[in-house]
């Protein structure tokens, strides 16, 4: 243990401990600006270069970054003389003043990191503003995420979840000096790099420098419109995280008072993306014991394992980076294309609307997910399955915006047909959760029993990488799960030298699924919520009478009514897809 | 960006991936490579980078932003004649601006841009280590010691001929 | 090249060596050597000056004496050619001519080694080019 | 084959080069072979001599006449007369520039005559790429006697002993150095040379690298031995190529003399050494943006702790020093610790390396025992102020330096003593500045380059200099406001204070050097609108004299802007509004009619 004074109290820290984190722990909260602790992810960045958490260390001839400088014996440390705050005054001046003064009508006002520590450390006045020169860059718009570099900082955070946690690597420094930025190469546009639309780089960016595109305005004109027919489907994991946009604890489920202010926003039908999840399994579940049987007599040409296809980041990943492994991943579409290919033929018919009158809008934890509804496969003469998807903070302050006081809602419930889901289909929301699902149901089809226990503990959790073997009576069935690019590459890269011995694998792009996706509340860095989140997710599935996929009612009722079976032809044209290699277009810019 | 388009022909891209073999494509040479390919073709258009960021296996925007970290490596083609006038500390107390100046204003280009022909490009370098004869400009691999805007123009002239 | 094997081989090759620059060095501190000047001017090689030259740079190397040995113009003593002048440290010069291998040999051997005047010497009324 | 009797020197570094010494090299042995005198003289080709401002610089040995400004075509007259008939050709000799006197040998130029020489021991003296010529002078005897006769720890302890402290800047000392590599715990360990010279106006490194590889590749194998490392990495600019080459050769000969490779001279240490260039960024000086860079990544400085020693290439650990420190390492081992630090002050022993550049008669590189004072390299060594004019300033230190001043220039070169001054050893630049340069200019000169090297990674480098820089345009631009100065100290001194690395440390330090010991001119820039020395242009107002001006309408032709007016034979007069300060009419004007304030 190591003994130091900060502010003349006296702490004791283990070694290797940083002044920062040895501050915290007597209440001392040091401004940080760059710096991020994603404890439960294994990603501590601290590239020790904003400079807001200087301090003063007795004997020291410069200001100590607090992030990044480890304690010692004796250590004597002020993190408020006048030394440190004029230092911290200036610095924080000097971002400022490369840096647009548009607060009033920036996204990321109110919630901006920057912002925060301006008022933190009571900035008044910019000085020099007339003769200080801005770096500035093109806005860079894809159908995902929005680059607005005029307010990067430099705190590379985007550069870190994008290369070291996701291995996507579309994001790296550029240039130098005070033109220096992250970009993708060439500074070409997002959406011709190798960017998957994870949103981790929006998730962590502590500016507007990435936010992601907003349709709400959208939204309420297509609400505001009589001609149309309006509906939604919601996520699971948008349930287990909005509340905490209305100051409610992390891990609240909020999913009555979530259907009751869609239907106050207008929603004609509010429907649960959760139902298309069920439909997920229907048909992936197929397709895995369908190649499984094979290989099990024998088939050497069959793809195995089978890997989850619903996570659109994912998709992406591999469409770029593993295209020699395209014909691995099931071909069954993701639960909010499932969902909308339905709507839009299926439910259209039912409700008498025309396809084109009819506007399935989605709300999603997920940035991949605007990306995804405006894939080609997914249209229909143009139109598209799912018009477009809004994320949960837009769905938060379209709440906000229509004066609706979300805490005092009263419960209600999803419409029917496509709002009824089982326990499976809701836990599609945290890693895992798709395979478990899978097994419920993948298990009583392939044993013709019914499962004692529909809980699978040994799927959960937040490690990157799990695998378990489940007894499918007597023939023992690998899986393995991964959540994070990075993870999965690793499990990729085993599959191509063929070391893994795994029957079916599920990937999640975002770290702890859906739950922690790019489009959620942003965490600012409280990765504890992420596990707040997961624990909601399986509370719900806890709640439902049904738990498996295939005793959805709804679900058997649309085979029987309109699909026939799972791997029909039908479902096959509806709800199934096949993948492109996208390095040929990243080739050429 | 660089908006000029380059086509690389096979057998362009089989001398970088060549190039890149005599490093073992090992990332940490990056640096070694970029300057190998560049000596032979000059520059580092887009797709030259591509091609290294494949063999290599590095991402595609770290070649890029390695590439922009180093003035040394440049996506423009340089002029027939490179002009590169020293601005260390000895050659700019001894006028290296004022010739830069002279060198801009005959050439009408900037600082790192070509003329439309072709054929002059110009530079800055930091010291060539020929304090001596500062200001020293380099035209290719000839260099010019004490040079005074006056006789800008003549140099010129000895390549526009 | 066979590779060294050892510092021994290392220090063979170097003492093998060091002649070839030793030579460099020497002219930086001439005033503690023996320093002899060699008149080099047309009319001196004509008389054998060159050769002579040779014979005392490579003596002296032989007989382990450090000594820098340069050459100079005429040193006006046409009638004595060869001529050569000999410093040793601490002494003020001495120039002997008619210096052919022999007499070159006597002049190591006996002025440069001990000190001993040997004959030939002209007298010194002249400057070296070096004073001019 | 009996030795040459004659050798002739010619200076092969690349400021000589640079004016055609390779010609000149080709044409000596021409001339030579045609006297028929091949067998006789030798013609090599060296390293720097140092004396660059001389050059291109032939030196016949033993006579140690010094020829400067020689041309290709001179040659056949050095040969004819100096080699042939041993007159020396007085027209090329050197003249002293105080005493107006030629000078016959290296002993009687100022220049020469203060220098010590240990970095620079073999440098104009042998040929570079001759291992032989290494070897001859003692070359590897230091690493062979190490390897044969000294324990790692013995070593280390002589290098201790010698008080040689890093020439690359900040001056930590070797020994230490070497010890934390030495004791950080790992079986693969790296040696790395930086020779990444970045300082602009500084050469000291090349020179050594171009005119005396081997020392290098020596005390490489000798700190790998003593760390326990046998994997070597030089980090070169490309911008170096003569160096690069050079080196190459070195290591290619070292290797056929198994002075490189596996069991060196017989004994169980294997050393081998690995090229990485560097791509023109100044912050790679820096060691942890080196490391970076080596390893082919952009050159970002990280935060140390922890250290090189510790974790460093591929995070292993790894010693780095620079090429001037390496070179100093085997005379010590062959001369004693003693002896080495029997030159030199107290605290700062041995020599130190200078380019010495800018306004000073002798351009070049200088070794000098550290100690001596900046009056005897600028007034004995440089030879004094060109063209007669009066001193100003000597920046040391280069962009991380400070000014110096008149009081400054009798104490002695230290670490300490530059640093307690406002300025610092550095990797040995020295510019010397003399009256007609204004030091508001350079200071926004050297923060340019602060602002073009950073690499952008903390807040105060990439934004703070750049807003440093912006301040000081708008002063020598005249609209410098007296709060400015305030703004500037303390913009400066929070940059010192947070930046990361010491690039960005000290990169104020031009400023507040100049603010301290020039406050008056930038007092004069912002209250009189006025630049002293007359070279910020937006301060000059040009006019025309009426009792000079004859109307010869010389200067209103020459004006490019139509700011002059008047009829010929008629007195001109100068709009100050159209007037773009070009110099056009001045330079035109026959009479003196034109004057600048």
């Amino acid at each position: 243990m190591i003994k130091l004074t900060i502010d003349n109290k006296i702490v004791e820290v283990e070694k290797g401990t940083t002044i920062y984190k040895a501050a915290k722990k007597v209440g001392i909260d040091i401004p940080v600006l760059c710096y991020m602790d994603l404890a439960d992810l294994g990603i501590e960045h601290k590239p020790g270069g904003c400079r807001i958490c200087v301090v003063e260390v007795e004997g020291r001839r410069n200001l100590a970054p607090s992030c990044s400088t480890e304690v010692t014996e004796g250590m004597v440390v002020n993190t408020h003389s006048i030394r440190v705050l004029n230092a911290r005054r200036i610095v924080m001046e000097l971002i400022l003043s490369d840096h647009p003064k548009e607060c009033l009508v920036c996204p990321k006002s109110g919630n901006c990191e920057l912002q925060s520590i301006a008022i933190k450390l009571g900035i008044r006045d910019i000085p020099y503003q007339e003769i200080s020169e801005m770096s500035t860059y093109r806005v860079d718009f894809s159908p995902s995420i929005i680059r607005n570099m005029d307010k990067c900082i430099m705190c590379r955070r985007c550069e870190t979840m994008c290369n070291e946690f996701q291995t996507v690597g579309a994001l790296s420094a550029v240039n130098r000096g005070f033109m220096s930025v992250v970009a993708p190469a060439f500074e070409m546009d997002l959406e011709d790099s190798v960017c998957t639309y994870c949103g981790q780089c929006v998730a962590v960016c502590p500016t507007a420098a990435l936010t992601e595109v907003d349709h709400t305005n959208k939204l309420i004109r297509d609400l505001a419109n009589p001609n149309k027919t309006v509906i939604v489907q919601t996520a699971p994991a948008v349930r287990a995280a909005l509340g905490e946009e209305f100051g409610l604890e992390p891990g609240t489920l909020v999913t009555g008072k979530m259907v009751s202010a869609l239907r106050q926003l207008g929603f004609k039908y509010v429907f649960d993306t959760d139902f298309a999840a069920d439909l997920t399994i229907m048909e992936e579940g197929t397709e895995l014991l369908e190649r499984l049987s094979k290989h099990l007599k024998g088939d050497k040409n069959v793809k195995l394992p089978i890997l989850t296809s619903c996570c659109p980041g994912w998709v992406n990943f591999f469409e770029s980076q593993f295209t020699d492994m395209l014909d691995i991943p099931s071909t069954a579409r993701s639960p909010q294309q499932m969902f909308g290919a339905i709507a839009k033929t299926y439910f259209a018919q039912k409700i008498n609307v025309k396809r084109e009158d009819l506007i399935v809008v989605s709300i999603m934890p997920c940035l991949a997910k605007k990306y995804e509804c405006q894939r080609d496969e997914f249209k229909v003469n143009g139109n598209p399955d799912v018009d477009y998807s809004i994320s949960t903070r837009e769905l938060a302050s379209l709440i906000k915006r229509a004066n609706i006081s979300f805490n005092s809602l009263q419960d209600d419930d999803f419409d029917a047909p496509l709002g009824e889901s089982s326990g499976a289909g809701v836990i599609f929301g945290a890693t895992g959760g798709v395979i478990e699902a899978a097994v419920r149901t993948a298990y009583e089809l392939f044993t013709g029993k019914s499962l004692e226990k529909v809980d699978f503990k040994e799927l959960r959790g937040m490690e990157g990488i799990r695998q378990a073997t489940i007894d499918f009576g007597g023939t023992p069935i690998n899986i393995g799960i991964a959540h994070g690019l990075g993870k999965a590459r690793q499990l990729l890269e085993s599959i191509r030298k063929g070391e893994s011995n795994f029957h079916a694998i599920e990937i999640m792009a975002c770290p702890g699924g859906c739950i922690g996706g790019g489009g959620q509340p942003l965490h600012h860095g409280k990765t504890e919520i992420l596990k707040k989140r997961m624990e909601a997710i399986y509370r719900e599935d806890e709640g439902k009478t049904i738990r498996k996929s295939h005793e959805n009612p709804y679900i058997i009722k649309l085979y029987e009514e309109f699909l026939g079976k799972p791997m029909s032809d039908k479902a096959h044209k509806l709800l199934h897809t096949h993948y492109v290699d996208k390095k040929k277009r990243i080739i050429y810019i | 960006m660089s908006n000029i388009k380059v086509e690389l022909k096979k057998n362009q891209v089989d001398k970088i991936k060549e190039i890149c073999k005599s490093f073992n494509n090992n990332p940490g040479e990056l640096i070694n490579a970029l300057h190998k390919v560049q000596s032979t073709f000059g520059y580092l258009p887009a797709e030259v980078q591509e091609v290294v960021s494949q063999e290599m296996d590095v991402p595609l925007s770290k070649v890029y932003g390695v590439v922009t970290f180093y003035s040394f490596f440049s996506m423009i083609p340089k002029g027939k004649y490179p002009i590169s006038i020293c601005t260390g500390t000895a050659c700019y107390v001894r006028g290296a601006e004022t010739v830069l100046q002279e060198f801009k204003k005959e050439l009408g280009i900037e600082v790192g841009e070509t003329t439309a022909d072709g054929k002059f490009s110009i530079g800055c370098l930091r010291c060539v280590g020929a304090c001596g004869l500062a200001p020293v400009v380099m035209v290719g691999e000839k260099t010019y010691g004490r040079v005074s805007p006056e006789m800008v123009k003549d140099i010129i002239k000895e390549y526009n001929e | 090249m066979t590779k060294l094997k050892s510092l021994n081989d290392l220090r063979k090759i170097r003492d093998e060596l060091k002649s070839k620059t030793s030579i460099r060095e020497k002219g930086e501190h001439p005033e503690n050597l023996v320093q002899v000047k060699v008149a080099m001017a047309t009319c001196c090689i004509a008389s054998g000056s060159r050769e002579v030259m040779n014979f005392i740079v490579d003596e002296l190397e032989k007989r382990n004496i450090d000594a820098v040995v340069t050459q100079t113009g005429c040193m006006g003593y046409c009638y004595a050619e060869p001529t050569i002048e000999v410093t040793i440290p601490g002494k003020e010069p001495v120039v002997f001519g008619y210096v052919n291998m022999k007499k070159a040999d006597e002049i190591i051997e006996r002025y440069i080694k001990n000190g001993e005047l040997v004959d030939g010497i002209i007298p010194v009324n002249y400057e070296t080019i070096d004073n001019k | 084959m009996s030795d040459y009797k004659l050798h002739l020197l010619v200076c092969g570094g690349t400021g000589c080069k640079a004016s055609q010494s390779e010609l000149i090299y080709e044409n000596l042995k021409k001339e030579i072979g045609n006297e028929g005198l091949s067998d006789f003289a030798q013609v090599v080709r060296t390293g720097c001599f140092g004396f660059c401002e001389k050059g291109p610089i032939v030196k016949i040995i033993p006579d140690n006449t010094f020829y400067t400004q020689v041309k290709p075509e001179d040659a056949k007259e050095i040969v004819a007369e100096h080699i042939v008939k041993g007159r020396k050709v007085e027209r090329l000799l050197y003249t002293d520039p105080v005493a107006k006197k030629t000078a016959g040998s290296t002993r009687e130029i100022g220049f020469y005559k203060k220098q010590v020489r240990i970095a620079l021991r073999n440098c104009g003296i042998i040929d570079p790429e001759n291992i032989g010529e290494y070897i001859s002078r003692d070359g590897y005897e230091a690493l062979g006697k190490v390897l044969t006769e000294l324990s790692p720890a013995d070593t280390i302890k002589i290098i201790k002993d010698s008080g040689l402290r890093g020439r690359g800047g900040a001056g930590f000392p070797t020994g230490l150095k070497w010890e934390l590599a030495a004791k950080s715990p790992g079986n693969e360990k790296y040696v790395v040379c930086n020779a990444d010279e970045g300082d602009p106006g500084a050469f000291m490194d090349r020179s050594i690298l171009e005119g005396d590889p081997h020392t290098v590749i020596e005390a490489m194998a000798i700190c790998g031995y003593c760390i326990g490392a046998d994997k070597g990495l030089v980090y070169i600019r490309a911008e170096y190529p003569l160096a690069i080459e050079r080196l190459k050769t070195a290591i290619k000969q070292a290797r056929e003399y198994g002075l490189l490779g596996n069991n060196i001279l017989g004994s169980k240490f294997s050393f081998d050494i690995e090229l990485r260039y560097g791509a023109g960024a100044f912050v790679c000086g820096e060691e942890t943006a080196l490391i970076h860079s080596m390893e082919g990544g952009r050159g970002e400085p990280t935060l140390k702790p922890p250290f090189p020693a510790v974790s460093g290439y591929l995070g292993k650990p790894t010693n780095v020093n620079n090429v001037e420190t390496f070179a100093n390492i085997p005379v010590i081992l062959t001369k004693g610790a003693e002896w080495f630090s029997s030159i030199g002050t107290e605290k700062s022993k041995g020599t130190k390396v200078f380019a010495l550049a800018g306004k000073i008669n002798n351009v070049g590189l200088i070794e000098v025992p550290m100690g001596i004072t900046l009056r005897e390299v600028i007034f004995e060594i440089g030879g004094g102020i060109k063209n007669g004019k009066k001193f100003k300033a000597v920046q040391t230190g280069g962009p991380s330096g400070g000014c110096l001043t008149e009081k400054h220039l009798n104490i002695p070169i230290e670490y300490e003593t530059l640093v307690a001054a406002g300025s610092m050893m550095g990797s040995g630049g020295m510019i010397v500045m003399d009256e007609d340069d204004c030091m508001v200019d350079f200071a926004k000169f050297f923060l340019e380059f602060s602002v073009e090297e950073s690499c952008g990674k903390c807040t105060p480098c990439r934004i703070g200099n750049k807003r440093l820089h912006e301040l000081l345009d708008r002063i020598c631009k005249g609209n410098g406001a007296p709060e400015d100065i305030d703004r500037l100290i303390n913009l400066s001194y929070v940059i010192k204070d947070t930046a990361l690395c010491g690039l960005g440390q000290a990169s104020p330090n031009p400023v507040l050097s100049t603010l301290e010991h020039f406050r008056h001119e930038y007092d004069a820039h912002i209250i009189d609108k006025k630049c002293p020395a007359g070279v910020c242009k937006a301060l000059m107002t040009y006019e025309i004299v009426p009792e000079n001006c004859v109307g010869c309408t010389a200067c209103a032709r020459a004006c490019p802007v139509g700011a002059i007016t008047g009829e010929r034979k008629q007195i001109h007069k100068i709009d100050p509004k159209l007037c773009i300060k070009c110099g056009a009419c001045l330079e035109r004007c026959k009479f003196n009619a034109v004057i600048v304030n």
